[in-house]
């Protein structure tokens, strides 16, 4: 099979109005994988199957993955004038902005007829919240149907396009996603004798009765 | 019991054949003459229910335990010894347990199903002779009577799915009449050729027929006989059928229907419907013994010594273990393949058996190398007929060979 | 022809009815109340406390309270409070105990990465199953008089095991003794007495038992040696 | 249901003739209650109902080997109408509970049930996880609990014979009578309804009660 | 229970997928002309037959069905936010809950997935005793299948009863190997937890020879049977074009004639080196997955008997491999092996911290199971129940 910078090149010759960016991979595995901007997503993964070359005509696993907004502190560097006709003096300056967070989609493709993979797709909503919808690549590779339905429930990606866009593991009327980082469980936490900190926290906030000290003691 | 003419062979003579009669005379001899048919009949009613009954209890903990010998385990053996109590303290359990009747529900009907039931499946023993002169009632059509009565039992399992309101018992209900409709017709093919070589409706007279034996050994048995043994086949087949046991369970299919007809009963309507379909097993093996395997009749004119009344139990436990046997052996059908292997396999072999069962009675003075012919004839229509109309209800099925990937 | 495949299984049903009643390939219930199974000495359940001896478990619990298992456990099922004084071990050396040493068993799932954790040998896998109980806290939580066994009921269950931890315990014991030995001897040489030895030990920061960060851990321990890490901040 | 033992079990004030009358009912009451508790306990049907790990090890219980059977418990059956026993044999789920206490009232008195795993018992290693109910204890009384994760299918048979032990002990009458014989108590358990947070309510009120421990360096 | 007007319940919905005319999706099985009222069953999520809390949602005419909606999450446990907050070893027991039938190939996914995404080599042994485990594995799973399989098609237990009469063997030697009969959290990365000892090879060696004989007489008693015959054949056809952009993995893909198995495809572990075939099917149907799982069976057997002979010496795990407190450098890494039930693979990110940030379970019966409506449709209720008890699913790994 070809690189993936031969690929990523063949991709943007192929599709000019769609970015393809190559996601690098520190870890010693090496599974490289191409980002590609939502609007050409499904042309680009039409392509990926029926190409003779690649012929990826498995779509093996679809995962969502959620990056929080996040505070970076970085450093800035700025020189100020110095001392008259010294050098200029670099004043080191923190300074913290808030990285917006995303929600991403990873699709991992393989190649059942020709016996290679995976090629990683990857693809990024604007942000968490209001402009939360990629395009459904079940139209392509049925096997993304259930899959997409999951991180529709348990990230709120919407996918535009799935034929049957409901939730999938929790309950119909069930309000958040819960995988994301930053969902808050219910405070329904088996209220143990052997509580751990966070545990007893938890528990106390949601039984306040609770707090005041027990009849009952821990048995140790 | 109505007590027939004694016949004066010398084994009915002997003490522990005439046993029952005794113990019955004993009981009422005293009575004055115009009650004493009234006490006998209670007497025999009695008698079935209690024999019929512990029969009931004690075959669920031999299908238990002989389930478990076939799964390499031993099955209820605690409660009492070698588990023998185990039936009482299901009885106990199933008695005082809640009765639940969802609201929905159609309560008379609900009710009625598992009573029904009951009294259907038991009043088709009154007319099997349990051995010589061993009968509760003496008709002269009590073959007809036999299955008119059993005929009913599966529309009291549509009515226990139907009154039930829920939809896997509807199902049930459903499966039930398909099942009912196909296999009421081979059962009652299958035993007309019998009627016909017999020249008899009752079942006594039947019985009768099929005593002695050719050339000293080989009993007059019906299903000893070509035709007889194809018309006792698929006269098991369809008794497997009409009780709903496995293979044919399709009304009860735990696997698809939860407990099908059965899934709203509770306590004691459950236990009733339970003793429904062994009671019902047990009267068509019963019948099965009566038309086929020479009723009460030893297998050899030197077994005579041992009472009629234990040849016909040791028969009836023989068909029974076999109903045990097949349980624990097969998968379930599908309706639509038992409504097939009905009409178009063993309607059809029925059929063909009529005539067969008809030459068979035509030719029945046939002797030498005419009687070989006979035989050789009779075979061949059993054998044909099985192996064509096999191969077309098969069509479409059969092992398979594999390849392997290339690497 | 038809019935070909039902005679054949109806054969093989009937092979294992006979066979029940005289192959034991064919018979293979065990009788359980009346014949107890036959555990493998790698069998684990739930976690116990080793102690050194039946008399005084509670004085001679290997735990030091170090708290790694019950960090490392996955579905946190361990609670242990250190003691706020030290008592000596089984070998005379004063040590933190733990005041309160809890086990959940309705939590804990048996996985046994606290047994592969402890640097102390203080905490193996119990064996007992029966432990069914009508009463939720009462029948599953299991404290630290509950939990601790001696260390001759670690040998009855994993014989194998338990004599090589005390080959390892009592080969770290004799270099912990040698070490000291030394040191009494250098300290014999030296011109000042020195801060008391007890002193030393009792000491912030030497809180850390001798026996595991001292030596050489075993090459048959599973699992990496991973110092004792600094004792957790207590929860708020 | 007989409920003979309910009315015997009138409280007030006796006379001399009533309470020869109840001795003499007593002493038939004794052999009833010897007669029904047997039976009861030796004809324990569990429900066919599997959750999770723990029901491959019911199975493994009922099969060959260990033979549930033995102590006339394998007739598993599949409707809750039939069934004495419910075996909550792994996490129960929030999405799952509505379903399983839904069983639970199915089933006709006297029933039992064992929370048979840690997952039913407390949550288990699943205990933290946002969709797992931290113990069916929360809604259905619970007469066994077997821990183990899952327990070997022995400790399921020695939780079977505890609670035969138990119900062989269970007097009819007086506070300590089965549940179904006391007039004090709901039969049916409270059904929880999926919200948009948790199930609500997230415990039965009547079974349930969080309990006040207080951790000691807290207390 | 009646349904007055189709198109109110969604069934006249038409769904717009392209690629139907790829064979991608069955055309949505339409009730005849006047075909009367059809009628809604919800099979589960308690049902004897759903193989643990499933849910299918089915609208029936008479017994056929017209429309199938399979309904997840009884058994949602959380299994992949909990690994989020799990250390990299702390995952590991929880893995074996997934499939809980085949913890030792669970564990080996997930192993695999953390030595691609820290580097970590194994021991020559240890990828030998593996392939051993995995293979039991498959032995256990596929015997469980069959028994489990026929149980749907109305068995009264004989066949289960074998088949766990077997299964007790293997984990008799998982349990005196890790402890634990179900639960054997035996991998670890780099290696494996502990060294089979002489004694478990030679009773692994007795039962690898007597299994053959086993499924002799397993087969004996059904592969021939014309009931299960009629039952399985013909039955739930799967196209192998469907089959692949379905995702479908496993047996399930093998049955539908689509010679793909890991195990050659990828090489991972020492397979390349043992000399095995892989079994395809021809028609797809129940019938053939049942059967291409006896035929792999029998591979197994030749796996196991040449991984015991040449099963190499040296350590079964290297001890500069770091268990606890494995911290990878930030990035990511998708391990999958060749699973009994299709490919179950693992998909990590890490951030460098002691605790994966992304934790995914592919889990292979979750994706075989998409196609479960288009096999089920117009076909009758215990027809799905079998097609159901085909596609082999734990749960556990469903809904994770």
């Amino acid at each position: 099979m070809e690189s993936p910078e031969a690929l990523r090149d063949r991709l943007l010759a192929r599709f000019p109005g769609v970015s393809v960016e190559l996601v690098p991979n520190g870890s010693p595995s090496g599974q490289v994988s191409l980002r590609i901007s939502p609007a050409g997503l499904r042309e680009v993964a039409r392509f990926l199957r029926d190409d003779a070359a690649l012929a990826l005509d498995q779509c093996s696993n679809v995962t969502g993955l959620d990056s929080p907004d996040r505070e970076v502190v970085e450093t800035v560097k700025e020189s100020q004038p110095g001392a008259p006709g010294g050098p200029p003096v670099v004043i080191e300056r923190k300074q913290t902005r808030i990285e917006p967070g995303h929600l991403e989609v990873v699709y991992h493709l393989y190649s059942v007829a020709r016996r290679h993979g995976p090629v990683i797709l990857r693809a990024r909503t604007g942000n968490r919240t209001d402009a939360v919808t990629l395009p459904s690549l079940t139209p392509v590779w049925r096997s993304c149907e259930f899959q997409e339905r999951e991180v529709f429930d348990l990230y709120g990606v919407v996918f535009e396009g799935h034929p049957d866009l409901r939730r999938i593991l929790m309950w119909d009327a069930f309000a958040g996603h819960p995988m994301r980082k930053d969902y808050v469980e219910p405070d329904d936490y088996e209220w143990e004798p052997t509580p751990h900190g966070e545990v007893l926290a938890k528990a106390r906030r949601h039984y306040p009765s609770a707090a005041a000290p027990g009849a009952v003691q821990p048995s140790p | 019991m109505i007590l027939a003419a004694a016949a004066p062979a010398s084994p009915a003579d002997a003490w522990l054949e005439r046993a029952p009669l005794l113990l019955r005379d004993a009981l009422t001899g005293w009575l004055p003459d115009a009650l004493r048919p009234w006490v006998a009949a209670l007497l025999s009613i009695a008698t079935i229910l209690g024999v019929f009954g512990l029969l009931f209890a004690y075959m669920t903990l031999a299908e238990r335990k002989i389930l478990g010998r076939i799964q390499n385990r031993p099955g209820p053996n605690r409660t009492g010894p070698f588990g023998l109590l185990q039936p009482f303290a299901d009885a106990i359990k199933a008695l005082t347990k809640e009765d639940i009747v969802p609201r929905a529900a159609d309560q008379v009907l609900h009710f009625l199903a598992p009573v029904v039931l009951v009294a259907l499946s038991l009043i088709g023993l009154a007319v099997i002779p349990f051995g010589r002169n061993l009968v509760a009632v003496e008709l002269e059509a009590s073959v007809l009577y036999f299955f008119a009565a059993g005929a009913a039992t599966e529309l009291s399992i549509f009515m226990a799915g139907w009154a039930s309101r829920n939809k896997y018992s509807l199902l049930a209900a459903m499966r039930a009449l398909a099942q009912l409709i196909s296999y009421e017709v081979p059962l009652l093919l299958s035993m007309v050729p019998v009627v016909v070589v017999a020249g008899s409706l009752s079942t006594t007279g039947i019985v009768a027929a099929q005593g002695g034996w050719a050339a000293g050994v080989w009993p007059h048995w019906h299903a000893l006989t070509p035709w007889g043994f194809s018309a006792f086949g698929v006269f098991m087949v369809a008794a497997l059928a009409e009780s709903n046991r496995s293979p044919f369970d399709l009304p009860e299919a735990e696997s698809e229907l939860i407990a099908g007809h059965l899934t709203e009963y509770s306590g004691f309507k459950y236990a009733l419907f339970f003793m429904a379909e062994y009671l019902g097993m047990a009267a068509l093996s019963a019948m099965g013994v009566t038309l086929f395997l020479g009723g009460w009749q030893a297998p050899l004119a030197v077994l005579e010594f041992i009472p009629s009344y234990v040849w016909f139990g040791m028969k009836l436990l023989l068909l029974l273990l076999g109903f045990i046997w097949i349980r624990a052996t097969f998968p379930r059908l599908r309706i639509d393949q038992l409504t097939r292997l009905s009409w178009k396999f063993l309607v059809p072999l029925a059929l063909v058996n009529l005539v067969n069962g008809g030459l068979w009675a035509v030719t029945s003075d046939w002797t030498g190398a005419a009687g070989v012919a006979r035989w050789v004839v009779s075979a061949l229509l059993v054998v044909v007929p099985f192996v064509v109309l096999g191969r077309s209800l098969t069509a479409g099925y059969g092992p398979r060979t594999y390849r392997y990937a290339s690497p | 022809m038809l019935g070909k495949g039902l005679l054949q299984g109806l054969a093989v049903t009937a092979k294992n009815l006979v066979g029940s009643y005289h192959d034991p390939a064919r018979y293979v219930t065990q009788e359980y109340p009346e014949v107890q199974p036959k555990l493998p000495e790698a069998y684990r359940n739930f976690p116990f406390l080793v102690s050194e001896t039946a008399d005084d478990p509670m004085g001679t619990l290997r735990c030091v309270a170090c708290q790694i298992c019950e960090k490392e456990c996955p579905p946190q099922c361990i609670y242990i409070e250190k003691s706020k004084d030290k008592k000596p071990d089984a070998t005379g050396k004063a040590q933190i105990y733990p005041a309160v040493f809890a086990i959940d068993t309705a939590v804990c799932m048996s996985c046994q990465i606290c047994v592969e954790v402890c640097p102390f040998d203080a905490i193996k896998m119990d064996q007992e199953f029966a432990i069914a109980a009508t009463d939720r806290f009462g029948g599953l939580l299991l404290n630290r008089e509950q939990l601790a066994k001696p260390n001759a009921y670690y040998h009855q269950i994993h014989p194998t095991e338990a004599a090589e931890v005390d080959e390892r315990l009592a080969a770290e014991r004799r270099a912990a003794e040698e070490k000291a030995r030394l040191a009494a001897a250098a300290k014999a040489a030296a011109p000042k007495p020195a801060v008391p030895a007890a002193a030393a030990a009792a000491a912030p920061g030497a809180a850390r038992p001798a026996p595991a960060g001292s030596t050489a851990p075993a090459a048959s321990a599973p699992v990496d040696p991973v110092p004792p890490p600094a004792p957790r901040p207590p929860s708020p | 249901m007989s409920d003979a033992p309910t009315d015997a079990s009138s409280p007030g004030p006796l006379s001399a003739e009533e309470r020869d009358e109840l001795r003499r009912h007593g002493i038939l009451l004794t052999s009833v209650q010897e007669l029904y508790n047997w039976g009861r306990s030796h004809s324990v049907w569990p429900l066919n109902f599997g959750l999770a790990c723990c029901a491959i090890e019911m199975i493994a219980a009922s099969m060959a080997k260990f033979d549930i059977a033995r102590f006339g418990s394998e007739v598993f059956r599949p409707s809750p109408r039939q069934a004495d026993l419910i075996i909550v044999s792994g996490t129960v789920t929030k999405k799952m509970a509505p379903h399983v206490v839904r069983l639970w009232n199915q089933m006709p008195e006297p029933k039992y049930c064992i929370a048979m795993g840690a997952c039913a018992i407390s949550g288990g290693p699943f205990k933290q996880g946002y969709n797992v109910l931290k113990g069916i204890d929360r809604f259905i009384p619970v007469d066994i609990y077997i821990p183990g994760c899952p327990p070997r299918p022995e400790a399921l048979l020695h939780g079977l014979v505890q609670l035969q032990e138990k119900i062989r002990q269970q007097p009819l009458r007086g506070p300590d009578a089965p549940r179904h014989l006391r007039s004090d108590l709901a039969c049916d358990a409270t059904v929880p309804e999926l919200g948009a947070e948790d199930i609500e309510p997230p415990f039965s009120p009547e079974l349930w009660k969080p309990p006040t421990l207080v951790r000691p360096d807290k207390a | 229970m009646m349904l007055p007007d189709p198109a109110a319940t969604g069934l006249a919905r038409v769904r717009k997928i392209e690629g139907a005319a790829l064979g991608l999706r069955t055309p949505a099985f339409a009730p005849e002309e006047g075909a009367g009222d059809l009628l809604e069953v919800s099979l589960g999520p308690h049902h004897p037959s759903t193989h643990g809390v499933f849910r299918m949602d089915v609208v029936l005419d008479g017994e056929r069905i017209v429309r199938l909606k399979p309904v997840f999450g009884y058994l949602h446990r959380n299994h992949e936010k909990l690994g989020e907050g799990t250390s990299y070893l702390g995952s590991m027991p929880y893995t074996d809950r997934l499939d809980y039938l085949n913890s030792m190939t669970n564990n080996w996914a997930y192993a695999l997935a953390v030595e691609k995404l820290a580097g970590i080599p194994v021991t020559e042994r240890a990828e030998y005793v593996r392939v051993i485990l995995a293979e039991l594995s498959r032995l256990l799973n596929h015997t469980c299948l069959a028994g489990f399989l026929m149980q749907d098609c109305g068995c009264s237990g004989t066949p289960l009863m074998y088949a766990f009469r077997e299964r007790e063997k293997i984990l008799d030697l998982f349990e005196s190997l890790s402890g634990s009969r179900m639960m054997c959290n035996f991998q670890r990365f780099g290696g494996c937890r502990v060294d089979p000892s002489a004694e478990w090879l030679a009773a692994t060696r007795t039962l690898v020879d007597g299994y053959g004989a086993f499924l002799d007489e397993f087969e004996a008693l059904l592969s021939g049977n014309e009931i299960v015959m009629a039952r399985t054949q013909g039955v739930g056809r799967l196209p192998a074009a469907l089959a692949v952009n379905a995702g479908v993995t496993g047996p399930m893909l093998r049955a539908s004639g689509v010679g793909h198995d890991l195990r050659k495809v990828d090489g991972y572990g020492v397979y390349p080196r043992f000399n095995f075939r892989v079994p395809i099917g021809r028609d797809g149907d129940v019938y053939d997955r049942y059967m291409v799982r006896m035929l792999e069976m029998r591979e197994s057997i030749s796996i196991l008997d040449q991984a015991l002979r040449g099963l190499p010496g040296g350590p079964i795990l290297d001890p500069k491999a770091k268990q606890r407190g494995l911290r990878p450098k930030a990035g990511e890494a998708y391990g999958r092996i060749e699973g009994p039930k299709g490919e179950i693979g693992f998909f990590l990110v890490s951030d460098g911290t002691g605790n994966p940030t992304r934790y995914r379970v592919r889990a292979p019966s979750f994706v075989n199971l998409t196609i479960l409506e288009d096999l089920c449709l117009g076909h009758s209720v215990a027809d799905a129940v079998i097609i159901l008890g085909s596609i082999d699913i734990v749960l556990g790994e469903v809904d994770r």
